[in-house]
């Protein structure tokens, strides 16, 4: 499944489109913690433009979402947007976003079909370590606290970061049964 | 309401962004240190100066409380953990006033700017001679910009499917869950997606 | 079963979709016609609570959907135009089986009944096949399957052929109006296929305005909406 | 302008979808008709280079769009039945003016010549309203003016009306076969739609079975395909 980065429109739209999902998955609402960062939907989406896209058009397909959302329309968490956010403590996760659908998409698409085992390793990799890798240190940095703090404020994300891992795997599965067509780039 | 728009509205984005790149950039230096004495004083000019813009564009300093205010939460959340660690007050007075204007003028430059100005200013950078390689590596302005257009109009449809998807499940008597809506979701924007890069096809777009 | 609308008025939004409309029905074959935007598919919706009234009382075989939308979603199956939306499971036997999800009936009984649903129509050969594989009219086909097998007593159809070609549509039209002993609600643009009703519904406006024979109504219909062209 | 196909297949992953097609037409109104799955579409995205020929040439008004797809597209503009999916820009005006890009016209005349294509059919009121908001029948007409803007000498309408009600699909058949200057392919179910054609082909299991004058084919499509049910 090695594909080129040679960009269709084909695949422009349905980079367009993936941007358009996670936009989505933030209307459901957020759970806010007290610490500025809620815990939303936003990581499902981004994980699932990996799995389905592959690693260069998912993490496309996200940047094009998170620059929706930095020059205005309000598609982030809590319908929020614009560049305030990137002084904010939630800005290395959105940043985190982008890097974490390609690394997921990598693992995902490595082997020649579809495979739960990678599509899983994948999203626990590129949706979960590489968006807190990122996203932890940064907000530690926004609000001048030290990285065990920043840790602290990031753990009760785990729980629902881990179903968010086990509900792509089963969407996968299941879109991979009910429309093969799909993962085909 | 005053219809007229002030100058902060009318000024380029481009300009407005760098200079809002700039400001912040100037009030995170650790000027208070330069001499080894603290001078709060000075990012607290910045928020005074900062106040001053947002009365230029809105003709009254009410829009600059009513954003100050919505950063209530994330201010305590600064400032109450360095204090418990017992950091001395004027070094937590000044990181948390730095921070609170940054943010102050980030959402200044979003509130003054309008979504589709910016949009066309993009699509104008990408077409500039500093971004030219940029262009020459695949990214071209045109390309851009259809896909914001694109993503805009997919919101909506995604919205309508998600309404079809609810109904045809609640009809056959389920309730409808995330993991239950996503695949009918995810097979009928595929769909929409490819129909519509055809669409585009035959209208003459090329990438 | 007996279907019993008494001055139901539907409004979205402050818009109104649905003008105070008072029928009884208890035919078979109920047809039901008009513009785009009439409110033909707001009069489908409330037939099993999908759609509450903003002010009157529905009534389906002597339970009233708003308040009771379980019952009548077990007693009513509803065919939407998209077929994609409908499917729930991945293969096709999978789908027709998950409609009977706590039925009590055990996996073989289960499997048993559904493929006899598949059969029914002919499509048992499509049974392990990837659901969103299927063209249109098999969708279509599939989605009366997974409704059939819970054995519905009123079937609502919203434009169910709209996007099939000739033989598909006729194939459906076949299923519903011909063969199923159920009761079936058909919303239709296609006047030959509602001209097969016993009884057809007209909307406009937002208002039922007219109800009658099939030929009247649909003469009465051609007449107002080509003069003007 | 004359359209040729000579000796025209397309497979898709090994699957015959146009089997040895060899036409040539220069009438103003060419309908096509045929089952699901018979090769219309196919043969319509030929036209435009959509589709590309596996084996055989296709010529359209002297280009071949398989070795000029920017030619092609320039003279040739395309309709789909989805109304949805034709949509590219946030406003109805901007669509429209969307068509002129790179036309090297000033922001003021793409303005004027968009404005004129709405006041074409009348819904020149509707232009600074959001596209997505327009009923399935004006964004169908929306579809039209965008694809007019560019003066295409050739405009091929896969099912067009597939998703309008009554009034709407005559109001773009109206337009189709009644005002524009354009020659027009328009592949269609509607078989009184395809009646007001100059010569109809009709398709049948990926083979072009049948070219000739509307009633004659329309008569042979009904007798093969009705029989049997
Ligand atoms: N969920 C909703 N929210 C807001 N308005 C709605 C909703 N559903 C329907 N409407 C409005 O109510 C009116 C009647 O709509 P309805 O869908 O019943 O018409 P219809 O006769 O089924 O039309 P069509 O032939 O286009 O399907 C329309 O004006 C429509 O815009
Ligand atoms: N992109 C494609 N990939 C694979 N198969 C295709 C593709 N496009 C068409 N086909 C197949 O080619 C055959 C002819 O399809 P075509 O779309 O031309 O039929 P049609 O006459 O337009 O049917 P309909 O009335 O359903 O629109 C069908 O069997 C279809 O499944
Ligand atoms: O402002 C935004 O839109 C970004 C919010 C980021 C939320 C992060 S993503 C990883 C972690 N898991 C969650 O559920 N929330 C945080
Ligand atoms: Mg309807
Ligand atoms: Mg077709």
């Amino acid at each position: 499944m090695a594909a080129s980065n040679k960009i269709t429109l084909r695949d422009l739209s349905r980079i367009a489109i993936f941007a358009a999902i996670i936009a989505a998955l933030t209307f459901p609402g957020a759970i806010p913690l007290g610490t500025g960062v809620p815990i939303t939907l936003q990581t499902l989406g981004v994980m699932l433009a990996g799995v389905v896209l592959g690693g260069f058009r998912g993490a496309l397909a996200v940047a094009l979402y998170v620059v929706l959302g930095l020059i205005g329309l309000p598609i982030f968490a809590e319908h929020s947007s614009g560049f305030g956010v990137l002084a904010g403590p939630s800005a290395g996760f959105l940043l985190g976003f982008i890097p974490g659908a390609f690394v997921t998409g990598l693992i995902a698409h490595s082997g020649s079909k579809f495979s739960v085992v990678r599509t899983l390793i994948g999203s626990l990799v590129g949706g979960i370590a590489v968006v807190y890798a990122i996203g932890i240190p940064v907000m530690a940095g926004n609000l001048q606290v030290d990285l065990a703090t920043a840790t602290g404020y990031s753990t009760p994300f785990l729980p629902g970061d881990l179903i968010k891992v086990a509900l792509t795997v089963v969407i996968a599965f299941g879109l991979n049964r009910a429309y093969p067509k799909a993962f085909k780039n | 309401m005053r219809s007229k728009e002030s100058i902060l509205h009318r000024l380029s984005p481009g300009l407005k962004l760098l200079a809002l790149i700039s400001l912040i950039a100037a009030i995170s230096i650790d000027v208070p240190f330069i001499d080894g004495t603290l001078k709060p004083w000075i990012p607290a000019f910045g928020l005074a100066l900062t106040a001053g813009l947002y009365a230029l564009a809105f003709s009254s300093v009410g829009k600059f409380f009513e954003q100050l205010w919505n950063l209530k939460l994330l201010i305590l959340l600064v400032t109450i953990p360095q204090l418990l660690f017992g950091t001395p007050l004027p070094t937590v007075l000044g990181s948390t006033v730095r921070l609170t204007d940054a943010m102050l003028l980030a959402t200044l430059f979003s509130l003054t700017t309008k979504t589709q100005a910016l949009l066309d200013s993009i699509e104008g950078a990408l077409r500039s001679k500093p971004l030219r390689p940029l262009v020459r590596l695949g990214l071209k302005p045109e390309t851009v910009s259809l896909a914001f257009a694109m993503t805009m109009n997919a919101i909506p449809m995604i919205m309508k499917f998600v309404g079809q998807i609810k109904e045809a499940q609640s009809a056959r008597g389920l309730k409808p869950t995330p993991v239950r809506m996503t695949i009918p979701l995810l097979v009928a924007s595929l769909k929409y997606s490819d129909e519509f890069a055809e669409a585009l096809t035959a209208r003459g777009v090329e990438v | 079963m007996l279907i019993e609308l008494d001055a139901v008025s539907v409004a979205f939004e402050g818009k109104t979709a649905l003008d105070n409309v008072s029928i009884k029905l208890d035919q078979q074959r109920i047809g039901v016609i008009g513009l785009n935007g009439s409110g033909k598919s707001t009069f489908a919706r409330l037939l099993n609570g999908l759609v509450q009234p903003t002010s009157g009382t529905v009534t389906v075989g002597g339970v009233n959907p708003a308040n009771d939308a379980k019952a009548a979603r077990r007693q009513t199956g509803f065919i939407f135009s998209n077929p994609d939306v409908q499917i729930i499971m991945p293969t096709v036997i999978e789908d027709v089986a998950f409609s009977l999800r706590g039925s009590g009936l055990s996996k073989d009984e289960v499997q048993a009944k559904a493929l006899a649903a598949l059969q029914r129509f002919n499509i048992q050969h499509l049974a392990n096949q990837a659901a969103h594989s299927l063209s249109s009219g098999q969708k279509q086909l599939l989605a009366i399957c997974a409704i059939l097998v819970t054995e519905p007593k009123l079937i609502v159809a919203d434009e169910p052929t709209a996007l099939l070609d000739l033989v598909n549509s006729r194939r459906i039209a076949q299923a519903l109006l011909g063969e199923l002993p159920q009761q079936i609600v058909l919303v239709t643009h296609d006047l030959e296929l509602a001209a097969g009703c016993d009884v057809i519904l007209r909307f406009a406006d937002a208002k039922l305005v007219q109800v009658g024979e099939p030929s009247a109504v649909i003469a009465a219909h051609l007449a107002e909406n080509l003069s003007a062209s």
